[in-house]
């Protein structure tokens, strides 16, 4: 186990490494010039442009600047913005947002796509399953800022249950709504693979010697095959959240939620090339990390593949 | 010609002293509803089985061994399966007519199952002692320690080494025999009156099978139970079983001791089954062999359904299903015999030809 | 609505307004942030009652030639934490600030000060001095500032947040500062929750008259990333002030929160046009660009899609400027068939005409005025939007492809902020590139010229100038909108909208 | 009982292989009449809805709204009429009219009818949504096959690479790379798009292909003396692509959506483009004045996913080599 | 090192001269246990630990013992399927594995497998033509396009399946015909050796004399050697010429199947047969029944000494520190036990 996460560990250095790079060179490609957005219309005097470049290091050859980019990241060091700000604590600054959300959503999602899935599952066939596929992909079809809005309107302004915008209510309550709609939006796959994966553990032999023991439906379903029709959407499961926290851009500036999405946003079009790969390298991070406690907890539902 | 009901051994054993008889399946017909029709599985089934009796089922593939037994135990998938007629009296309660709940207290401790691939037959998920004492827990209600200590009981039982220390141990860390007796542990954990092994030992090599079969038989006497072992495997039924119903698409085609089906065959099918074994003596010839395959059980022929691949086809066979009659009655009816065929007194006479 | 979010302490007189994250709170790093008006007294300061600009943190400002300016700063003002305000608060703070090298957003505000290129080699070698040279300290109360050259605006530029004065603290002890700030304003900063929110305390300490400090007693900064947020917010009850309605959003708050909640901006501050780089081959002739000008139905624009909230431009100034002539761009009405003639007599145009623009912004805008440029002209026109800095980037670096389209506004009211974009190398010159020495002539002296009227009189002859060459399509002047709650009585400053300067109403 | 083996099946002649061997089994025509047995009562099992009645019915409607989208996408004049172009005759004064008799969709921001506005919209959208679905598809196969086939130092190269582009997030990378594009059309959107959304599918398939791998008619297939390519081509990718096909028909929709979730951070596609989601990021500031920008293009979209997911199921019924 | 090298392997009498079509020498296969940090020593599946066989052309060997043994690997390792970790796999006394070229197409054509179950060894989704047909794609020389129908109907002939059925999938047919299937692709190229590893266990009674039947005519026919692989003992037996029973990576015994079956020199391979029921009963005397108890061990850590003596009724003392070596029992039959040769034959 021990030696199996060391492994996975080193496997993520490449991942990283490749990453940044492509960001980098991505960000570095980027047309225009960050100095510029400085200020808007107006241009800043050419000397500050000038004192600009020098400091960031931005007439320095691409790979010079990547090359200074990860040596300071090996030191744990994000650099700093054209503020002078540590894009480091920038990016913690939002991440417990971003972190809160994304989690909210995730176990929203979790919630209503598990139940949806069941659901279908168990009435595999029948006109339930099929409303359940029609439920989840209505949602999947309507654009997200159209849930996002009106579930804005109608829950935030008409019924005042939440706030409509920002998180100054803190969580759970500022997190909510933003949430649902992030879960809404993303469970129609989720149903959809725990309703595969239900309806192929409900044929399974184990499931027909649970009933041969006079267990109770209720028992089956929930002792015995819930747990392995689990099996395959754990991948998904870790997969999504890690996806979330990148994700959520436009929830985020809809619900007024100071998230990593909306820092991205910006410095892109800022064209912050360092704050953009620094976030990008946090979420790589944190989709690895993810990644490999999702392969830890595999283990701990399949005891099959234990490690 | 609407004979199958001439003579049932079931008809036979209403004589008998109803107490013995544990489980009699009259006239039981499974169907199926798939996208082509409607495949009748199981048509007209009918035997029974007395209590410390040993009833081994033969029959081919697809035949409707499993769908039998999983119909009593009611553990077929409804939908696609129905049950559109018969009866599965166990101990005289009809299984297919008790509220579930009476039908989940029986199913499980007076009459339980062995499955044919202990891998998939247990969940991989959870620990092979948690699979014996749930049984515990839910029908006796037993705490979580006790149901514990009970699993490891029958574990000793069926002759897992150190069953303490691998009561928590998942079903993939056992070698597919110990699995097997893990099922068996399962099946044997309520002490059930009836036990129904669907092909226990047709995934195993032969020196496990015969572990397996051994724990079997030894668990059966032991307890006086029932046992219905279905098998395709001609030697397993001679080594095990008293009695054998030879079962061809659907239905019983052949009933009786099983000595005496398996060595005068009075039935066509059975009698090609039997003559199949590749003894000795026909090395280096050709072995005996039941031409064709069987039929579709979606469309049925009108006649008897091994007509196809019978060398005593008459034209009576393509007409007409010919019904399981007695063919030697007999005092003791555990000896007597029936066969499902017009030419039964010809096959018997062509016995080792 | 409006009230909601007052639910401070009892009888508490809070407002709380729209904000995006600062970059920073002092003044000089962020000068366009609410938080640095609201922290920080400059020197001069626009009274939104006379909408005049009268003395603040100075007593007096002067100056005979324009060139030298002599400040006299009141007596015995002190920072919010009691350190005396001093010449040498301003001093330090503004030579700071033009140090290139420290890289404040501020820096650019100094750049008519004399020895600002010192602090600001173009080449990126070491400043050769730490201090303006044209900065020069008298004594506690007064300062003296010597501008390159004559620019009768000066009291205006000591007007803006880049020009606060900074306490000892700053210098000694920069991060802290940063941390807690500490000016001379009426208000003084009590805590930031980043992205959040910034709460601001009013400062009894604050001698300025009433006329430059709002009614409430604490100011809450809402930050959001978007104003549609904030709206949403705001029918939700939960903000009190927002500035830069889109004129979409105004019919909306129209018919959700009602007329009152609508604050119309008095003073039109912003433009939209469409700039004409000199550069661009095949747009040289004015005579197209009068064209493409006539050919766009400005007025059926600001009624239908702009909903109202705009009129159209006929100068390259707003009317609210002193030099505005009425009519001074002759062919800023619509007329497809004049359009068209001129066109023929420009010898036609076969080319595509690209029109680049923000992608953010205005998109619907600028769609239908391609739109219409198209139809009318019978020419081919193509949008190219494009994400900020490479608009900035294609602009700075004179690689612009076609017309752009923008909208320009004011720092402080003066036409040299609208004219300096077709002065040669004048502020925002860089668009269009355009220039011609008889306008430089005439900025320079309107500049210099430090009798109003007299200096409008010279700007409007430049204006006249340049509209010959129409380097610049004006197109709109938008109609600036405030939202209220009920309890924000907004105000604003010579078309500046400033939410500190709101008096509590409930 | 020493008959020939090798005459008996080949006797057979009757339409199915199941069906009984003998061709003197009686034709079923000739079924004898069977007497009623008087034993117990039959159950009569409920009619389910299952096989042709349910799976027809499915088909037929999913394969129908592909159908009918895929049509407006070729060929939007045959609904919005011959001649029409959505940014003709276009009234600016008339600016998000309600739809009316003369607009049955109303009029959109820009003065024009939004009815032929929606209908060419589809184009883009479905072009967009197919194209990007296509793409990944294509990449998901190969990729996945690759990696799941061949293992070893592939497998890692892939996989990594799978990491990373899953690790990017999606809207970062969209954005960075159309910004790399100074006219934004439809094909850049779907490079873009394109670029990063292969990742999943790569997983998916390669899981799969690991499966199918080791079944043994690819080794008998191996031991013939075929070639990877063929073993691939063959056995390989027909075997584990339905999994992923659903899962890409289910991608389709999220593909369409994400175009105009671009389109509303001002990456998307730009004007004179038509699209639904163009139409759908400039309705949402008009959503209280002027609704109907939303809702058309809005249900036309949620529509065409719906299609193609249900499209998606009932061709995976389809493929499957059992047939159900 | 073993003596099983030095030792000569019985081989049917009248082919004791020739060379052998095809050869195993000293073959091992391990595979490596996955293992999670890249130190330490390397553990493996002993699969196949050791393997001498020799095999002649139109002879069938047929090899038994328990799950897991190994008998698939032999047959994988015979294949060409999987390159042994060491030893030789010697074809026409050519090592296959050094084959390159028109060679190794060649050893391709003339060894093929026939697998356990039929219906996974074949594409589902492939026609039966296209299934009978895919040799003859791959190896275009032996069936030009022209002909290619016809050949394969001919195949389908020869294997009793009807021609017209060509168009149908795998799943339309029972478990019969789809092995039936498979062998008409496997002797499609006309190869010298078939491999069949368990070949009937899938079918049912009924249908396996089918095909034993159909095995049977095709090695009269086309004089094919085949290595057959079998749980069920009385059809190696009635299909073998010579029989080698394995354990744990091993042979442990081989003979002719009636060395094997009636004078068996090991212990387990007596065992093995006591456990078949039916061997019993057509076997004029009585055998002893013997149960063996406890499971086979790992074949990672394979027991020292004799591999068989942690199960074997007759265990002394020397079978847990002594490998026992191949014995001659006679001209024909060696075993591996240190009592090989003072057993009472059964
Ligand atoms: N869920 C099902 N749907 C449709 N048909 C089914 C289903 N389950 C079983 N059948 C059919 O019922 C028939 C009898 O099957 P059953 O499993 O009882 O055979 P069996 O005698 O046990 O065969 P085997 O020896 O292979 O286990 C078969 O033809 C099978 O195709
Ligand atoms: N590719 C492989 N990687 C690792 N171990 C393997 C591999 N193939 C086989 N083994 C192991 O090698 C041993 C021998 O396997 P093999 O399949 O040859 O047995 P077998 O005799 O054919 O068994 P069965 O009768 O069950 O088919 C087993 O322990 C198996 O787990
Ligand atoms: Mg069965
Ligand atoms: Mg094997
Ligand atoms: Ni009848």
């Amino acid at each position: 186990m021990l030696g199996y996460t060391v492994r996975r560990i080193l496997q993520m250095i490449p991942v990283v490494i490749g990453a940044t790079f492509i960001i980098f060179a991505l960000t570095f490609l980027m047309p225009g010039d960050p100095v510029a957005a400085l200020t808007g219309a107006r241009p800043l005097p050419e000397s500050t442009v000038a004192q600009i470049r020098l400091a960031y290091h931005l007439d320095d050859p691409f790979l010079v600047q990547y090359g200074n980019y990860m040596l300071g990241l090996i030191q744990g060091n994000f650099g700093i913005d054209f503020f002078g700000r540590p894009i480091l604590g920038l990016i913690l600054e939002r991440l417990p947002t971003t972190f809160a959300l994304a989690m909210t959503a995730w176990v929203l999602k979790l919630a209503i796509g598990l139940a949806i899935g069941v659901y279908g599952g168990l009435r595999h066939g029948r006109a339930g399953d099929h409303f359940a596929l029609v439920f989840t992909v209505i949602f999947l079809g309507i654009p997200g800022f159209v849930i996002a809005l009106g579930a804005q309107t109608v829950f935030g302004v008409q019924l005042g249950w939440v706030d409509p915008a920002g998180i100054r209510a803190g969580w759970p309550m500022a997190f909510i709504l933003p949430a649902l709609v992030m879960a809404v939006e993303a469970s129609a796959g989720l149903a959809r693979l725990t309703r595969t994966s239900l309806v192929d553990v409900l044929r399974a032999e184990y499931l027909r010697t649970a009933r041969a023991k006079g267990l109770s439906p209720n028992r089956v379903i929930w002792g015995h095959a819930l747990r392995n029709a689990m099996i395959p959407v754990v991948t998904y499961l870790g997969l999504s959240l890690a996806g979330m926290l990148g994700g959520a851009v436009l929830i985020e500036a809809i619900f007024n939620i100071p998230g990593i999405g909306g820092l991205m946003v910006t410095a892109i079009n800022n064209k912050e090339g360092t704050v953009v790969v620094g976030i990008a390298t946090m979420l790589v991070l944190v989709y690895l990390v993810f990644n490999l406690l999702v392969d830890l907890l595999y283990g701990i539902i399949d005891p099959r593949v234990r490690i | 010609m609407g004979t199958h009901q001439l003579a049932t051994p079931a008809a036979n054993a209403a004589t008998d002293p109803a107490d013995d008889v544990l489980l009699r399946v009259k006239d039981l017909e499974v169907e199926f509803n798939t996208t082509r029709g409607i495949a009748t599985a199981v048509n007209g089934m009918n035997f029974e089985v007395k209590r410390g009796q040993a009833l081994g089922i033969l029959g081919e593939s697809g035949s409707g061994k499993s769908v039998t037994a999983r119909a009593i135990m009611g553990i077929l998938d409804m939908p696609p399966a129905h049950i559109p007629r018969g009866e599965i009296l166990l101990e005289g309660e009809d299984l297919l007519t008790v509220t579930p709940k009476r039908h989940r207290q029986l199913v499980g401790s007076r009459v339980s199952m062995v499955f044919q691939d202990a891998l998939t037959a247990l969940n991989p998920v959870h620990p092979v002692g948690r699979q014996i004492g749930e049984l515990y827990r839910v029908h006796r209600g037993y705490s979580r320690r006790d149901a514990k200590a009970a699993a490891i009981k029958m574990m000793d039982r069926v002759k897992i080494p150190a069953a303490v220390k691998r009561v928590n141990d998942y079903p993939h860390q056992f070698s597919g025999g110990m699995r097997q007796r893990i099922v068996i542990a399962m099946a044997l954990a309520l002490d059930p009156v009836l036990l129904i092994a669907d092909e226990p030992t047709t995934a195993l090599d032969v020196t496990v099978q015969a572990q397996i079969l051994e724990l079997l038989k030894e668990q059966q006497e032991e307890r006086n139970m029932g046992l219905i072992l279905i098998t395709h495997d001609i030697s397993v039924v001679k080594e095990v079983t008293d009695q054998v119903a030879v079962m061809y698409a659907g239905r019983v085609v052949e009933h009786g001791p099983t000595a005496e089906v398996l060595n005068r065959p009075g039935h066509p099918y059975s009698r090609g089954l039997a003559a199949s074994i590749a003894g000795e003596e026909l090395k280096g010839q050709r072995l005996p062999a039941i031409p064709g395959t069987p039929p579709d059980l979606l469309n049925l022929p009108a006649g008897c359904s091994f007509a196809n691949r019978c060398s005593f086809v008459t034209d009576n066979c393509l007409e007409s299903i010919p019904a399981l009659e007695t063919i030697e009655a007999s005092r003791h009816i555990d000896t007597a015999r029936h066969s499902a065929c017009f030419h039964t007194p010809k096959v018997l006479a062509h016995v080792n030809v | 609505a409006g009230t909601g979010n007052n639910a401070g302490a009892e009888g508490e007189k809070k407002l709380s307004f729209q904000l995006t994250e600062p970059k920073s709170l002092v003044p000089h790093e962020d000068p366009g942030s609410q938080v640095a008006m609201a922290t920080c007294a400059n020197l001069m300061e626009v009274n939104t009652e006379t909408q005049t600009l009268e003395p603040l943190a100075a007593k007096s400002v002067t100056s005979t030639d324009a060139k030298t300016w002599k400040i006299q700063l009141q007596d015995d003002w002190t920072f919010q934490d009691g350190a005396p305000v001093t010449a040498n608060s301003f001093a330090d703070a503004w030579n700071k600030t033009a140090t290139g090298s420290n890289a404040w957003q501020g820096n650019g505000y100094f750049a008519t000060f004399v020895g600002y290129k010192d602090l600001n080699p173009t080449d990126g070698s070491t400043p050769k001095a730490d201090k303006l040279s044209g900065v020069k300290v008298i004594d506690e109360n007064n300062l003296e500032v010597t501008l390159t050259a004559a620019n009768a605006d000066f009291p205006k530029l000591l007007s803006t947040s880049a020009l606060c004065p900074l306490p000892e603290q700053a210098f000694s002890d920069p991060k802290g500062y940063e941390a807690n700030p500490i000016s001379n304003g009426p208000y003084q900063f009590a805590s930031w929750n980043h992205n959040v929110e910034v709460v601001l305390e009013k400062w009894d300490g604050f001698k300025g008259a009433a006329g430059f400090s709002g009614g409430a007693d604490k100011l809450v900064g809402q930050i959001y990333t978007a104003v549609d947020a904030a709206y949403t917010d705001m029918t939700a009850g939960n903000l009190d002030m927002i500035r830069n309605v889109p004129a979409t959003m105004v019919s909306k708050a129209k018919s959700q929160l009602g007329e009152e909640s609508l604050y119309e901006v008095k003073t039109g501050s912003k433009q939209y046009t469409l700039q004409i780089p000199g550069y661009v081959k095949g747009l040289e002739n004015p005579d197209l660009r009068k064209a493409i000008s006539m050919s766009i139905d400005r007025e059926a624009i600001a009624t239908s899609l702009l909903q109202g909230y705009a009129t159209s431009s006929d100068s390259l100034v707003p009317p609210s400027l002193d030099s505005y002539k009425k009519g001074s761009c002759d062919s800023c009405t619509f007329d497809a068939a004049g359009a068209k003639a001129l066109l023929e007599k420009a010898g036609g145009f076969d080319g595509t005409l690209i029109i680049e623009h923000n992608s953010t912004s205005d998109q619907q805008l600028v769609q239908v005025i391609s739109k219409q440029i198209q139809d009318n002209l019978g020419i081919k026109v193509q949008l190219k939007p494009m994400m900020g800095t490479e608009l900035e980037a294609r602009r700075n670096g004179k690689k612009l492809e076609g017309a752009v389209f923008g909208l320009w506004g004011w720092s402080y009211k003066s036409p040299d902020q609208y004219l300096s974009q077709y002065e040669t190398g004048g502020d925002g010159n860089v668009t269009t590139g355009y220039s011609n020495p008889a306008v430089d002539k005439l900025m320079v002296a309107a500049r210099g010229e430090q009798d109003e009227a007299k200096s409008a009189g010279l700007y409007a002859d430049a204006e006249a100038l340049i509209m010959k060459d129409m380097p610049s399509i004006p197109l709109f002047i938008p109609t600036d909108f405030g939202l209220r709650s009920k309890c924000a009585a907004m105000n604003d400053s010579q078309g500046d909208l400033q939410f500190y300067r709101a008096g509590y109403g409930c | 009982m020493s008959q020939s083996t090798q005459t008996n099946p080949g006797a057979d002649t009757a339409a199915d292989p199941l069906a009984p061997t003998n061709p003197i089994t009686a034709p079923a025509g000739l079924k004898a009449p069977v007497a009623p047995v008087p034993v117990g009562p039959r159950r009569v099992a409920k009619k389910i809805n299952r096989g042709p009645i349910w799976l027809k019915p499915r088909f037929l409607i999913s394969g129908s709204i592909v159908a009918l989208m895929l049509l407006m996408a070729a060929f939007p004049q045959l609904f919005a009429g011959f001649g029409a172009d959505p940014n003709a005759n276009c009234d600016i004064m008339n600016t998000n009219q309600a739809p009316s008799a003369e607009h049955i969709f109303g009029v959109d921001i820009q003065g024009c009818d939004y009815y032929t506005n929606v209908i060419f919209g589809a184009r883009a959208s479905i072009l967009v949504g197919i194209v990007v679905t296509a793409i990944s598809f294509v990449i998901s196969a190969l990729l996945g096959s690759l990696a799941g086939y061949f293992g070893g130092w592939v497998d890692t190269i892939i996989s990594r690479a799978c990491d990373m582009a899953f690790g990017l997030p999606f809207i970062l990378a969209a954005i960075v790379v159309l910004q790399l594009f100074s006219e934004r059309t439809v094909w850049t959107v779907i490079f873009a798009l394109a670029l990063f959304s292969w990742a999943g599918g790569v997983r998916f398939m390669r899981s799969s292909v690991l499966e199918v791998r080791n079944r043994e008619y690819v080794q008998a297939s191996k031991l013939l003396g075929a070639g990877h390519g063929r073993i691939i081509k063959t056995h390989i990718i027909p075997n584990s692509l339905t999994p992923l096909l659903v899962l890409q028909t289910l991608g389709i929709g999220g593909v369409i959506s994400a175009e105009a979730g671009l389109t509303f951070i001002g990456i998307g596609l730009t004007p004179p483009s038509v699209s639904w989601g163009l139409q759908l990021a400039a309705a949402r500031e008009y959503i209280s004045a002027a609704p109907h920008l939303l809702v058309f293009p809005a249900i036309f979209l949620t529509i065409t996913v719906l299609g193609f997911v249900l499209f998606g199921e009932a061709l995976r019924d389809e493929f499957d080599p059992k047939g159900k | 090192m073993s003596t099983s090298e030095t030792l000569t392997l019985p081989v049917r009498a009248d082919e004791a001269t020739a060379t052998p079509l095809m050869e195993l020498r000293s073959v091992k296969q391990h595979y490596p246990v996955a293992r999670h940090l890249p130190v330490g020593p390397r553990k493996f599946v002993k699969a196949l630990d050791g393997v001498d066989l020799s095999l002649a052309e139109g002879e069938t060997l047929g090899v038994i013992g328990e799950s897991g043994c190994g008998k698939s690997t032999l047959a994988r390792v015979m294949a060409g399927l999987e390159k042994p970790t060491a030893g030789q796999v010697l074809f026409r006394g050519q090592d296959i594995n050094g084959l390159k070229g028109d060679e190794r197409r060649e050893m391709r054509r003339n060894i093929q497998l026939i697998f356990q179950d039929p219906y996974s060894s074949l594409n589902p989704r492939m026609s039966v033509e296209e299934l009978v047909g895919e040799p003859f794609a791959i190896h275009p020389e032996v069936a030009p396009k022209a002909g290619r129908k016809a050949k394969i109907k001919e195949l389908l002939e020869l294997v009793g399946l009807n021609p017209n059925h060509a168009d149908r999938y795998p799943h339309n047919f029972s478990g019969g015909q789809q092995q039936r299937i498979g062998i008409a692709r496997g002797i499609a190229l006309n190869p010298q050796m078939l491999i069949c590893d368990e070949p009937v266990s899938a079918l049912d009674v009924s249908v396996r004399a089918q095909v034993v039947n159909l095995l049977d005519d095709l090695q009269k026919e086309l004089g094919l050697s085949y290595l057959f692989i079998a749980h069920d003992l009385q059809i190696v037996r009635h299909i073998s010429d010579r029989v080698a029973t394995m354990y744990l990576g091993r042979v442990v015994e081989l003979g002719t199947y009636a060395d094997v079956y009636d004078r068996t020199g090991q212990p387990y391979t007596r065992a093995l047969m006591s456990a078949a029921p039916e061997l019993r009963r057509n076997d004029g005397t009585d055998r002893e029944r013997i149960v063996l108890q406890g499971d086979p061990p790992s074949p990672i850590d394979p027991p020292a000494g004799c591999r068989f003596h942690t199960r074997c009724p007759m265990a002394q003392a020397i079978c847990a520190t002594k490998e026992p070596e191949l014995v001659q029992i006679s001209d024909t039959h060696v075993a591996r036990c240190h009592f090989a040769t003072n057993t009472p034959t059964n």
